[in-house]
């Protein structure tokens, strides 16, 4: 199974943020859904691998090329669709498309004005009358009309209502099914991401913490729930810890192993949905953030 | 009689191929109302107006009893806003900001802003620019925040914020409920947001109020519906509220479960609609073929 | 209230404002070396006072940049208040300009102009005619159409000069258009003359604050109305 | 490259249309009244606004995003704007020339001697004005951005417009005796540059200079486009 998309040791530092060693890859035919919490890196990752921005270290390998040596040639077969889509809005949806055509060698004009037909794109209307769910769709018929084998959308769903949320899920799925193509997406939704990713990559504070498929998230990660004094015991498999006054509640990348560890004890083990995950992940990275320890009380103290 | 935090009644507004027909909903003190609706409904549009932006046909607005064009000053100095289209001076950073706005608002309190703004880590001397999408978000909830408003009002405050976020703001929102009798009126469309915390949905369908309900009524007397198309033709159209055709049958939206449940026959299916279900179902076209 | 508007627009333009003033200043200085000796009084104050003019506007149309206007509009105050206090920032800002403008004038090593002319009453009477007039012309475009207002009253005025130009040099001297602009150009010249006496300047007063008043019912009557 | 371009006419169509309905009043007015020298600096001027709103419009939309994006080397970008900046140019000259001729026709020549537009100084002038506006300017605007580019690029302009002036007072002022600052900038600001060119024209003949001055005006450009790029490379969006 070649990897449309590999990134290898990703390191990119701005003022004040840091991305620190990403390395996850994509199988072709496969839709990867990208998620963490606001200012976790995630359109960093994108504009990286855009070639927008040059990563301060690490090598990402898209389409078998390396893009930092032939970015245009990669681009050429990625349709990206960003999160506030930016076109000239003083042109028509038509005037728009005729200037993306010439830069795809493998444009294909029907396939564009049949999108736009599916999609209620008036030719003729300028771009600055559109709003924000259609210029969404703008940017969507635009990657998908020049044959391209990589989707990449920033945030494609937030602001669209769920009738074409499930509309453009559909298509995504759609889109992987002759199994040579695939779609990395990221989402603040989660509920987007259970019903159409088969990879879940998650990043948090310019770090991975897994890229998994959407399977083993929901089979082998669970929340953990019991008194203080068995905190020590499974400190082994926990990924984050969050405790109040009595009790903590800690995320485990193996809940078999937490089950047969704790059995018999009072300590409630059970699935979590990606939501949950995330919420207790982030809470218990905002404790370990401020320097108090692993397992300390979070910053406001308020048990969840 | 109850007293109403926003009472909108009869507004009607029409522009370049869109047109708002009629729009009466009214908001209790002390309650959260969710306003969903598909892209392009309206939903910004009767926020602008609630908040007298933009001239309306007809219709008449009273935010605590007062109209909101004879008393505009009086009621928005006691309104907090947050938009979803962009609306900041975005070459001028964030204390600029707080030092400009906060003079406007006579409850305006310094020590509440500056927690909010710490709390939501944001830079107080970045430019708006720079912030990403959700920390703009962040920062203009801050400000609706600071000026113990008696109503927020927030149009798709969650877009583009993270689930931790988001669970963390709407505990915020309903914590400022319980103990203060202030209300809020947000539009959103992650409906999932709505189902944790909103009183009221009051669903706007291109230019017209579908319905303004309390959450629980509505989750508790609506059911789809599942089958094949005899069976569905047995429910009578006043009940129908949506139909969708897929290739496994025909789900319909009833607004009336228990009578839907005596009156259909065996091969039937009747469960619970999602908020997400009944706006999928009342906004596609009657019979689109999948 | 007023003054926390003309605060915001103020602080919130700063940068623009500083950017501004140094060009416009710096322009001024060139005109003068451009225009060399036969460039008189009146005619520097006026030509000064259509640039000066031009730097609240700049303050003001930053914010439909931004459409920042929804943000104004939403706070606790009515638009008949942020129109009120736009007119005070443009008449106050404008008459600093001319300041800076005489100033420079007065200073320029270049600069041909009289001492006494420049300084005299009369000279700062009409710097401050041409401002109001100025600002009661300009404003209700800039707050029905925004910038674009701007340009499009520029080009208009712009073709309106052009065509009188052309037509008074084709059509000759004697006809409707010539004697137009004859009497347009007396006007201003004869306005000069009379701000020396003060009863003149009494009723050219009241007539301005008339003309303010004015300009801002009608700024204020199409503000209400813009879609923010 | 080419597509780049293209896409800067597309995009700049609408405000060549919008500015060059300002820029005609005033050739008729300038022809009218026999002023070459303001007549030159209009002409320059609306090179220099047609290039100005095309990448306001670029900022405005963020549109940078938008290109590097696109399956388009930075380098090409970098090219495709220096030719769409010389493409403004040539409008420019075009309808300062075309400009001049139809005053000349409605109105009837008033100023003394030849046109400005007419001589070979002024042509040659012109292009080479054109050409080290843009040398000045790509550098600024793809390391700092419309914004603080705009800005370096104007703090650059003036001592180097200054120094200019100067130095065709002392030369010309010389030549031509009780030259006064006022009196040396009535000809034309670009007086030292017309000066120049005029004795390159003596000695070299007019193919002599022509290709003196082409040969100059591919060098600058050419390093200013390689300073363009490296900058350019290393812009993040």
């Amino acid at each position: 199974m070649d990897q449309i998309l590999e990134v290898r040791g990703l390191d990119k530092s701005y003022a004040g943020f840091a991305l620190r060693g990403v390395s996850f890859s994509l199988p072709r035919g496969y839709i990867m859904g990208l998620i963490g919490p606001n200012g976790a890196g995630k359109t960093t990752i994108i504009r990286l691998l855009l070639g927008l921005a040059r990563p301060d270290g690490g090598e990402i390998r898209a389409l078998g090329l390396d893009i930092s040596t032939n970015g245009a040639i990669v681009r050429s077969r990625i349709g990206f669709v960003h999160e506030a889509p930016s076109f000239y809005l003083h042109l028509t949806v038509a005037g728009l498309a005729s200037i993306v055509a010439r830069f795809y060698p493998h444009w294909d004009a029907t396939v564009f004005r049949r999108l736009a037909s599916e999609f209620q794109l008036p030719l003729g209307k300028r771009v600055y009358a559109l709003s924000r769910g259609m210029r969404t769709k703008l940017a969507l018929a635009l990657a998908l009309s020049h044959d391209a084998e990589l989707l990449v959308l920033d945030e494609p769903t937030s602001g669209l209502d769920p009738v074409f949320r499930r509309e453009l899920l559909e298509r995504l799925a759609a889109y992987i099914q002759d199994g040579n193509r695939s779609v990395l997406f990221s989402t603040q939704i989660t509920s987007d991401l259970e019903r159409v990713a088969d990879y879940i990559t998650f990043i948090q504070g310019g770090q991975l913490v897994f890229s998994t498929t959407r399977d083993e998230v929901k089979d082998r990660w669970g929340l953990v729930k019991g008194g203080l004094e068995l905190l020590d015991e499974g400190r082994r498999f926990f990924r984050g810890i969050e405790t109040s006054a009595f009790s903590f509640t800690a995320v485990t990348d193996d809940v078999e192993a937490a089950r047969r560890r704790f059995a018999g004890r009072e300590v409630v083990v059970e699935r979590a949905s990606l939501e949950d995950l995330m919420f207790y992940l982030s809470r218990a990275r905002a404790g370990a953030a401020t320097g108090e320890g692993e397992g300390s009380p979070p910053g406001r103290g308020r048990d969840s | 009689m109850t007293d109403y935090a926003l009472e909108v009644t009869g507004l009607c507004k029409s522009y370049r191929g869109f047109a708002l027909r009629d729009v009466s909903f009214r908001l209790p003190r002390g309650y959260i109302m969710g306003l969903i609706g598909p892209n392009g409904a309206g939903k910004t549009t009767v926020i602008k107006l609630i908040m007298n932006l933009v001239r309306r046909h007809s219709g008449e607005v009273k935010v605590f009893g007062l109209d909101n064009r004879a008393a505009g000053r009086e009621i928005r100095s006691r309104i907090g806003f947050v938009y979803d289209f962009p609306c900041f001076h975005e070459d001028a950073s964030l204390d600029d900001h707080r030092r400009v706005i906060a003079p406007f608002y006579p409850r305006w309190s310094e020590e509440a802003f500056e927690r909010l703004l710490r709390e939501f880590e944001l830079p107080r001397d970045k430019k708006f620019k720079a912030l990403s999408h959700g920390m703009q978000t962040k920062f203009a909830l801050v400000l609706a925040l600071s000026h113990d408003a008696d109503l927020l009002v927030l149009d798709e405050p969650t877009a583009g914020l993270d689930p931790v976020f988001r669970r963390e703001l709407l505990q915020r929102l309903s914590a400022l409920l319980q103990d203060e009798g202030k209300s809020v009126l947000f539009s959103t469309h992650i409906t999932t947001d709505l189902e944790r915390v909103a009183d009221f949905v009051t669903f706007i369908r291109n230019g017209e109020i579908a319905f303004s309900l309390p959450k629980d009524h509505l989750l508790e007397t609506w059911g789809i519906v599942r089958g094949d198309e005899r069976a569905v033709a047995a429910l009578d159209g006043e009940t129908r509220k949506g139909l969708r055709r897929s290739p496994y049958g025909v789900e319909v939206l009833t607004s009336n479960v228990d009578e839907a449940r005596r009156r259909s026959g065996p091969g039937v299916v009747v469960d619970r609609p999602s908020l997400e279900d009944i706006m999928v179902l009342m906004t596609g076209e009657g019979n689109r073929a999948r | 209230m007023l003054g926390n508007l003309i605060r915001l627009d103020l602080l919130l333009g700063r940068r623009v404002l500083a950017l501004n003033g140094f060009l416009f200043t710096f322009w001024f200085a060139f005109f003068l070396w451009m225009g060399g000796p036969d460039v008189s009084v009146g005619g520097y104050i006026v030509l000064t006072s259509v640039m000066s003019v031009f730097l609240p506007v700049t303050v003001i149309v930053r914010e439909g940049k931004f459409n920042a206007a929804a943000l104004t509009c939403s706070l606790p105050v009515s638009r008949r208040e942020i129109v009120r206090a736009r007119y005070g920032l443009s008449i106050g800002l404008g008459s600093c300009l001319m300041v800076v403008a005489i100033t420079v004038g007065l200073l320029c090593p270049w600069s041909h102009l009289a001492v006494a002319k420049l300084v005299a009453p009369k000279a700062l009477l009409l710097a401050l005619s041409m401002i109001v007039l100025e600002v009661a012309l300009l404003l209700p475009f800039l707050f029905r159409f925004g910038w674009i207002g701007i340009i499009v009253l520029l080009i208009v005025l712009q073709l309106l000069g052009i065509v009188a130009l052309t037509l008074t040099r084709l059509l000759g001297h004697g006809t409707a258009f010539g004697l137009g602009i004859k009497a347009l150009a007396n006007a201003l010249r004869s306005l000069y003359a009379n701000l020396g006496d003060p009863i003149f300047v009494a009723v050219w007063a009241a007539v301005l604050v008339l003309v303010t008043f004015a300009s801002c019912a009608l700024s204020t009557w199409l503000y209400g109305r813009r879609r923010v | 490259m080419i597509g780049l371009l293209l896409k800067d006419l597309k995009v700049g169509a609408l405000f060549l249309c919008l500015i060059g309905l300002i820029y005609l009043p005033i050739v008729v007015q300038f022809v009218a009244f026999g002023h070459d020298a303001p007549l030159f600096l209009a002409s320059i001027a609306l090179a220099a606004s047609l290039v100005a709103s095309v990448l306001a419009v670029e900022w405005r939309v963020d549109a940078d995003r938008l290109l590097c994006s696109l399956p388009v080397s930075r380098t090409s970008i970098v090219r495709g704007r220096c030719l769409a900046i010389l493409a403004a140019g040539a409008i420019s000259l075009v309808l300062w020339v075309c400009g001049g001729l139809v005053g000349d026709v409605l109105v009837g020549h008033v100023g003394r001697g030849t046109p400005l537009w007419a001589t070979f100084e002024g042509l040659v002038g012109f292009c080479l004005t054109i050409v080290g506006l843009a040398t000045l300017f790509m550098p600024c605007y793809f390391r700092f951005g419309i914004g603080k580019g705009s800005a370096i690029f104007a703090l650059l302009l003036i001592p180097l417009a200054s120094a200019e002036a100067w130095g065709s007072v002392l030369v010309l002022g010389g030549a031509s005796g009780s030259a006064s600052p006022g009196a040396a900038a009535a000809t034309v600001p670009g007086g030292l540059v017309r000066y120049v060119i005029s004795q390159a024209q003596q000695e070299l003949g007019a193919v002599g200079a022509l290709a003196l001055f082409t040969l100059a005006g591919a060098v600058l450009l050419w390093a200013s486009v390689a300073l363009s790029i490296r900058f350019y490379e290393n812009r993040e969006f």
